[in-house]
């Protein structure tokens, strides 16, 4: 069964791809919380969007379930807790990640013309009509990457982790049209207590250090 | 079915203690579950070792190396787990009961991911499991929630979180070379050795980049180590000793899985430019890991390894959790050693004896350092208000002394 | 004649002798007493055990063992005794018994650190044993670390004292670095060969590449000698021995730093097959160093037991000037002169166990009863401890190589060992030896003068502290066991013929050559008559005529009275112990002869009183020697290491971005490397 | 066999009775050479029997090895006698051991010596042992290289032999390693044997004597015992060096003809040594104690020269 013949798989597999990466730049340049959050969602959107049209074209039942499950999870739950410790931490005062905007971008950038070097055997062997995506979406592991390296505070770290997690997705999404079942609900499982742990940690953090600044904590030192 | 038994006890035992309300319940199915799980797994071991491997459905399998590293989980969460019981009488208090309970639950779960992970056949799983293991024991990290503990455990979280992505992300490489050679496949070791020949090399290369660094992050291998002294001086002793005696192995039990299927991809290439690289980076962390350890000798110069001595002397000079730090780093420095008699090794045949060697030689270490610091935990455990007498403390160093005749 | 199953027994039941005195320590750790004796008998009957099995092995016996299952994938836990292994065991029970015997006594002072000592104590032994007996790579490395760190919590034992931390903490950093050594050469080896086993590899060496083989030579010779505490790799000597329990120190100098000389001729003779002459060359040169550098620290040293340790230094220097004699000697083919300089180079360190662990038993009954170590606040002991006091003088003339005593028989067959290097026709060589000749000689002269001063300033004369002057005997125990090793010096003096025997039977398995000697009852010969000896008669004749002067001025009818008055002091109305030498007045002159190796500081301050600068209130004379060795090799090593530490420190910020940047660009270096 | 035991016997005699008369002689000619008259040869043997005599003054501080010391003293030289070939190569007692025991041996008798000094607990007798050790120890090493330059011609460290290869050699004297060793050898006895430029045997004042301060608490037949021992210890010195250096007479036989000759040839060596001895003695002065190293260092260069000799020109 195939919903829209007319439309190329490999297109909109790749728009979606770009989008995907869109909102990793977007993500990386707020600096509101919420909006950071948002991004995220808007993001996992995408992806979800990108399973169920891999598992439509891929003509894969599995998938689509796949889809579903992580829409559920990385679009409605994770980001409704991170709402919900946004608004329970309260205002915080903008702080400055340690490397500027621009510079961010400039390294950002960096980071896809790696990736695109890293990815190229991939892409070289890969006869799938996905492929050309593969770098965009390791690019976004990188760039995922970065931001819990960039960014001091826990919430934004952990959205960083969160968008590393997507990258990789995307990656096994593209390059395979998804990993086993099995896993893949393992994984889910995985992330989703990940952050919930985190979260409570972020409240922890904020009791204990009266801020969420992941910076902060250095008394155990070498 | 041995497995699935072996499997089912820490995770029923997991199970009921936090459904159980008093303190004896809890602490007699933690025992129990101890034991038995120390039983089974040693029948389990010994049956594998005579003969061929075990597996039930597709997902879990084992083989002589699973059993050996079933025999150092069991046996390690066993001494550790029977310790424990001591030592929750002595740090919560009957008003705390919740704590233990999380306490008790959680060290049944972390030893049924670890279970989990050297026995499942499936590389995903082993994935899902090692991960598991980060988030059971991330709380006991901070059991005793305070500022140290805290940040010990939120780095440890991350760090592992991020660099176990990444192991995942090498497993999905791995998995895509196997599926664009030859179609739908399991994500199973064994038939991913079976085709190991035919993948692609340069992916295979790519996804063991990951792999290394993903893994290696959980086995303590510099500079992924750095979560490592914090996490193992912050937690319970008995957890510590869990840590330090199997969960770094676990790591690089994963490690050698994979190893082993690069190695048979890379048979033609080996002794070329591909291992020269990957060899150079390890042989360069190697010595970075030694000057690494460097750094608590440097902290204080006659100091740590005397932490066992000093801590009876002077409980109040010594930074408070000095032995366990210099364990850690120890700990990283075998991992390292271990990495390096992988990389000499030429062929994957031998790879697997020399290694398992080193291995074998390295565990009575590992063991050792577990007992050290349970002893030094002990002490810690004194001066807050253990009434031990003297004499008592006496035995103690010389079963760290035990424990020290196998750091190093 | 034992067969290999009743050795196998033997050797089990000196272990299970050894484990139960383990076990015993753990058990009674609460009773002090009770404690003390039993790991210390158990430890004692075990280490009978082990000499028997020495004998038994010395007389021909030998077993191989291999147990596949401990240890398996390593080729499983391999031991053997061969005649060379069994002299080793016969050392370790000569220079153990008497020990354990005296720690029975002695240890009576440490009552919290009864089941310490004893549990390390019985794990000490029986890995010394196996060490000796270990025949593959994994067995040995298990039992040389068991011992390293048994030795360890032994040296511990007062770990109180911040000295002793510091002793205990450099020597575990010389030990970790000495097994660092022995690791690399050991994989290397097991990479050049492909085997585990050790006696494989002298047969596979020949086919390996041989400048591997004399860097592996090179760098596990670097291991075994700072377990032997040679120049420069004996800075832990000195540091260790004062700070552990005197027994323990008799054991680690008289036996443990011996198997450092044995992993030597292990590796020099056989694992690594046939080297070239500058392998022995340079070992001859290290021994030569360390015999001048080690008598000369302990000429001067004040700390009786530091003088010790030094001297430990220097006999280890003579062993290795034979050990490196038979080296070059079996490089140019002479295969009994080869023989001849291990066979002195063995029964020197045989000699030194024993002589070594008497010096060290009676200094630790000195200590033991007037709580210092320093000579300078000692003096007169010879009056309160008279048994103990003869015992420090038969060990003294036996390290100084006085005839009739054991120690004048090793030094004079390594002499001769050296003196026959003329038959090496390689003038560059000849030189060598020539000088090592002569470094040995005054290496002998200063030990005389070292151990003058060691026992005149310590027993001799008026005491110079109040400890001193209630010093008693030491307690049954110390002295029986002084006793048996004074007896030892004596009887390997002059009956060397007993150790003679079995050495060059052990000597003869070993390199396959009998040594250039022949020797009975009354006479030793070496290379036929270059050189000759009767000992036994040396020591008879002596003794004949000491007796006959006493006889021969009786019957002359000499004047027999004698009177006792005050020593005359230049006309002074009292003579009290401030105005006897001290050691280092008697040092001085060796100080002023090497002051380019002590680059002593001195400073005098006197006091004069208001009235006339010629009356002196108090004289303050300080004075202090550096080690040029420390100064010149390990700070500037420490200071770098120290600092890079500190920046390394910076590696672990605390900072978590920092740590995952790590991750992630090691991440990317990989990923751009592997491409 | 008899002849052996009885030739042993006589040159055993010759040393321990004839030691006396060689110190006499050298003080003799030494008051000669000084333009005194001096007392007889014979002064030494009466010097002897009135300390025999004598009373024995014990310091109250000392202990047994004080007591002992003069019988080690004596004892060792006593032995040494039967050590060193003075008439003949050909008598066997020299199987006692060869020239390194006859070394020891002597270093035994100066560690007892230097024991005693130390013990009565003056600041001259430490003084003195600490000083006697020192050159006792800074001799050793020429002593050995020098042993070692003879032994590597003559193939032996046996004296008997050592002195049958030098004697069978008609050029010795053309050799450079020979003189070089005699030269050598020569220094280390004077300091060995306490004579100037080292030691003065015949001073008395505290700071400047070595051994003299190490027995200043002797008396008696202790001190007769202590002397007589250094006569024998000259004594054996001086045969060495003329025996080995220069074999011409020494009996290898034992034939009374032989021996005869080697009786005779021993008074003329001796009579030479003991005059060279005394020229030097009234011609040098005292070497202050911090030179005398240098003076050992010195011979242990010509003892090592004579060695390279031996390689390089063989």
């Amino acid at each position: 069964m195939v919903l829209f013949p007319e439309l190329p798989f490999a297109r909109v597999a790749n728009l979606l791809s770009f989008l995907f990466l869109l909102m990793s730049f977007l993500l990386i340049i707020r600096n509101s919380l919420s909006a950071q959050v948002r991004m995220f969602a808007v993001q996992s959107g995408v992806l979800s969007a990108l399973a169920a049209v891999v598992a439509h074209f891929g003509g894969s039942r599995e998938l689509f379930g796949v889809a579903v499950l992580f829409a559920f999870i990385k679009v409605i739950v994770i980001p409704r807790v991170l709402t919900r410790a946004v608004s329970k931490i309260g205002i915080q005062r903008a702080v400055a990640p340690y490397l500027g905007t621009s510079v961010t971008l400039g390294i950002c950038a960096g980071l896809v013309v790696v990736a695109f070097y890293v990815m190229a055997p991939v892409m070289e062997s890969n006869r799938l009509p996905t492929a050309d995506g593969i770098p965009l979406a390791f690019a976004g592991v990188l760039i995922g990457f970065f931001t819990t390296v960039n960014r001091r505070r826990a919430l934004t770290q952990i959205l960083g982790f969160l968008m590393l997690e997507n990258g990789i997705f995307m990656v096994a999404l593209l390059a395979t049209y998804g990993v086993p079942l099995i896993v893949e609900m393992g994984v889910f499982l995985d992330v989703l207590v990940a952050v919930l742990i985190l979260e409570v940690f972020v409240y922890r953090i904020k009791h204990n250090f009266d801020s969420i600044e992941v910076s902060q904590m250095g008394a155990l030192r070498g | 079915m041995m497995l699935l038994l072996l499997l089912s006890i820490p995770a029923m035992a997991s199970g009921l203690i936090s459904l159980s309300r008093k303190r004896r319940v809890m602490e007699w199915i933690h025992a129990s579950a101890s034991v038995g799980a120390l039983i089974v797994g040693g029948v389990l071991a010994v049956g594998i070792r005579d003969g061929a491997p075990v597996s039930s459905w597709d997902i879990l399998r084992a083989d002589a190396l699973s059993a050996f590293m079933i025999m150092i989980v069991a046996f390690v969460g066993a001494v550790a787990g029977i310790y424990a019981i001591g030592y929750t009488r002595l740090e919560f208090d009957d008003g705390h009961i919740a704590r233990v309970r999380l306490f008790y639950a959680l060290f049944q779960l972390f030893v049924f991911t670890m279970l989990l992970a050297v026995t499942t056949d499936n590389l995903g799983v082993m994935w899902v499991a090692i991960e598991g293991t980060t988030l059971a024991t991330v709380f006991l990290v901070n059991i005793h929630d305070n500022h140290t503990g805290l940040e010990a455990a939120y780095k440890y979280l991350i760090i592992s979180s991020v660099g176990i992505a990444l192991a995942f992300m090498g497993t999905v490489l791995m998995y895509y070379a196997a599926t664009a050679q030859v179609g739908e496949i399991g994500l199973s070791w064994t038939s991913l050795i079976g085709i190991a020949a035919r993948l692609d090399p340069k992916i295979v290369k790519l996804a063991f980049v990951f792999i290394l660094i993903g893994y290696g992050t959980k086995a303590g291998l510099a500079p992924m180590h750095t979560w490592l002294p914090d996490a193992h001086s912050e937690a319970p002793a008995p957890i510590s000793a869990l840590m330090s005696g199997v969960l770094l192995n676990v790591g690089l039990y994963a490690l050698m899985r994979f190893k082993a299927v690069t190695d048979i991809t890379h048979a033609g290439l080996f002794e070329r430019r591909a291992h020269r690289d990957h060899s150079a980076w390890i042989g360069l962390r190697w010595v970075l890991g030694y000057a690494w350890r460097a750094v608590p000798y440097g902290e204080s110069r006659a100091g740590q390894i005397h932490a066992l001595f000093a801590f009876r002397q002077h409980p109040a000079q010594v930074p408070h959790h000095g032995d366990s730090r210099r364990a850690w780093f120890d700990e990283s420095g075998a991992m390292d050693r271990i990495c390096l008699s992988l990389r000499n090794s030429r062929s994957a045949g031998f790879a697997a004896i020399r290694s398992v060697h080193q291995r074998v030689h390295h565990f009575p270490r590992q063991f050792c350092g577990a007992f050290c610091c349970l002893c030094g935990d002990r002490y810690r455990s004194a001066h807050l208000g253990f009434r031990g007498n003297a004499r008592k403390r006496e035995s103690h160093v010389v079963w760290a002394s035990i424990g020290g005749t196998g750091v190093r | 004649m034992l067969n290999s199953a009743a050795m196998l027994t033997l050797l089990a039941a000196s272990l299970m002798l050894f484990a139960g005195g383990a076990a015993g320590a753990l058990v009674f750790d609460r009773e002090s007493g009770r404690c003390r004796r039993m790991t210390h008998g158990l430890a004692l009957c075990g280490t009978v055990l082990v000499l028997i099995l020495g004998i038994a092995g010395l007389t021909g016996n030998s077993f191989e063992l291999l147990l596949p299952r401990i240890l398996p994938l390593a080729g499983g836990l391999a031991l053997g005794l061969d005649r060379l292994s069994a002299f080793f065991l016969l050392t370790i029970a000569v220079g153990v018994i008497p020990s354990t015997l005296f720690a029975v006594g002695y240890t009576r002072q440490y009552r919290q650190e009864q089941a310490l000592l004893g549990f390390a104590l019985n794990v000490f032994v029986p890995a010394m044993m196996l060490v000796v007996l270990s025949r593959n790579v994994l067995t040995f490395l298990v039992f040389w670390e068991a011992m390293s760190l048994a030795s360890y919590f032994l040296v511990m034992t007062e770990k109180d004292r911040d000295e002793t931390r510091s002793a205990g903490w450099l020597y575990m950093v010389m030990t970790h670095a000495g097994l660092a050594c022995l690791l690399i050469g050991f994989l290397a080896m097991l990479q050049a060969t492909g085997s585990f086993s050790m006696p494989e590899w002298a047969r596979a060496a020949e086919g390996v590449d041989s400048g591997v083989r004399s860097l592996v030579f090179l760098v596990m010779a670097a291991g075994f000698l700072s377990k032997a505490g040679a120049i420069p790799f004996h800075v832990w000597l000195p540091r260790a021995h004062p700070a552990a329990p005197s027994h323990v120190s008799a054991m680690m100098s008289g036996v443990m730093i011996k198997l450092g000389v044995y992993g030597l001729i292990r590796i020099g003779f056989e694992w690594l097959g046939p080297g070239p002459g500058w392998w022995g060359v340079l070992i001859m040169i290290v021994g030569a160093v360390s015999a001048l550098l080690g008598v000369l620290y302990a000429l001067i040293d004040s700390d009786l037991k530091c003088l010790l340790a030094y001297s430990s230094v220097e006999n280890i220097g003579v062993i290795l000037l034979g050990v490196g004699a038979g080296l070059v000697f079996r490089s140019y083919n002479l295969g009994s002169l080869a023989a001849l300089a291990l066979m002195a180079a063995l029964y020197h360190s045989l000699n030194h166990t024993v002589f070594k662990g008497l010096l060290f038993l009676s200094a630790g009954s000195v200590v033991h009863v007037t709580g210092t170590r320093i000579t300078e606040e000692m003096g007169g002991l010879l009056k309160r401890m008279p048994h103990t006091g003869a015992f420090f003088l038969i060990g003294s003339l036996a390290i100084s190589a006085m005839p009739p005593f054991n120690g004048f028989i090793s030094e004079w067959l390594t002499f001769q060992s050296l003196l026959l290097s003329f038959r090496v026709p390689e003038q560059f060589i000849n030189l060598v030896f020539a000088l090592c000749i002569a470094s040995l000689a005054l290496t002998a002269g200063l030990a005389a003068a070292c151990f003058v001063r060691a026992f005149g300033i310590t027993f001799l004369a008026l005491p110079r502290g109040q400890a001193v002057e209630q010093a008693h005997e030491a307690d049954w125990t110390m002295r029986t066991s002084m006793g048996l090793l004074a007896l030892a010096c004596l009887t390997l003096g002059v009956a060397p013929v007993l150790a003679l025997r079995v050495l060059s039977g052990a000597v003869n398995e070993f390199l396959g050559a009998a040594p250039d000697l022949s020797f009975d009852w009354s006479n030793i010969a070496a290379a036929s008559a270059f050189g000759t000896i009767a000992p036994l008669w040396v020591a008879v004749i002596l003794a004949l005529l000491m007796l006959a002067a006493w006889v021969g001025l009786r019957v002359y009818g000499a004047n027999f009275s004698r009177r006792y008055y005050e020593t005359w002091g230049c006309g002074r109305a009292v003579q009290t112990a401030d105005f006897e030498y001290t050691a280092a007045a008697f040092a001085n002159p060796f100080k002023r002869v090497f002051a380019f190796l002590y680059r002593p500081v001195e400073e005098t301050e006197i006091e004069a009183h208001s009235e006339s600068r010629f009356f002196v209130k108090t004289i303050t004379y300080r004075h202090e020697s550096r080690s040029i060795i420390e100064d010149s090799i390990y700070a500037p090593i420490v200071a770098t290491v120290r600092r890079l530490a500190a920046k390394a420190r910076t590696v672990q910020s605390g900072n978590v971005h920092g740590y995952l940047l790590y991750i992630l660009a090691a991440l990317l270096t990989l990923l751009l490397f592997a491409k | 066999m008899l002849a052996q035991i009885g030739i042993t016997i006589a040159q055993w005699l010759v040393v321990v009775l004839g030691a006396p008369v060689l110190a006499g002689v050298i003080r003799k000619t030494k008051a000669r050479l000084q333009g005194r008259r001096g007392a007889g040869i014979f002064q030494p043997y009466w010097d002897l029997r009135k300390l025999l005599v004598k009373e024995v003054v014990i310091a109250e501080n000392t202990s047994w090895v004080f007591r002992l010391t003069p019988y080690v003293a004596i004892g060792t030289m006593l032995l040494s006698a039967f050590i060193v070939p003075v008439l003949t190569t050909a008598a066997e007692l020299q199987f006692l051991g060869n020239i390194i025991l006859l070394m020891y041996v002597f270093l035994l008798s100066t560690f007892f010596l230097a024991l005693a000094g130390l013990d009565a607990g003056s600041s001259f007798g430490g003084m003195g042992s600490s000083r006697e050790m020192a050159i006792a120890a800074l001799a050793e090493p020429t002593v050995m290289i020098a042993i070692f330059a003879i032994a590597l011609r003559a193939g032996s460290t046996g004296l008997n032999e050592m002195i049958n290869r030098a004697a069978s050699d008609p050029l010795l004297l053309l050799n450079p390693g020979h003189l070089l060793a005699f030269l050598s050898f020569f220094i280390v006895a004077l300091a060995e044997t306490g004579r100037l430029p080292v030691d003065n045997p015949s001073t008395h004042l505290e700071l400047t004597m070595i051994h003299e301060a190490m027995i200043l608490e002797y008396s008696g037949r202790y001190l007769a015992l202590i002397e007589w021992a250094s006569f024998i210890k000259l004594f054996l010195f001086l045969t060495l060096l003329g025996n080995i250096f220069f074999p011409w007479g020494v009996a290898v036989t034992l034939q009374p003809g032989a021996v005869a000759i080697g009786v005779f040839a021993l008074v003329i060596k001796l009579g030479v040594l003991a005059l060279g001895l005394a020229v030097l003695e009234t011609a040098l002065a005292k070497l202050r104690l911090f030179r005398v190293p240098e003076l050992l260092s010195g011979s242990f260069m010509l003892a090592l020269l004579a060695v390279i000799s031996f390689f390089f020109l063989r």
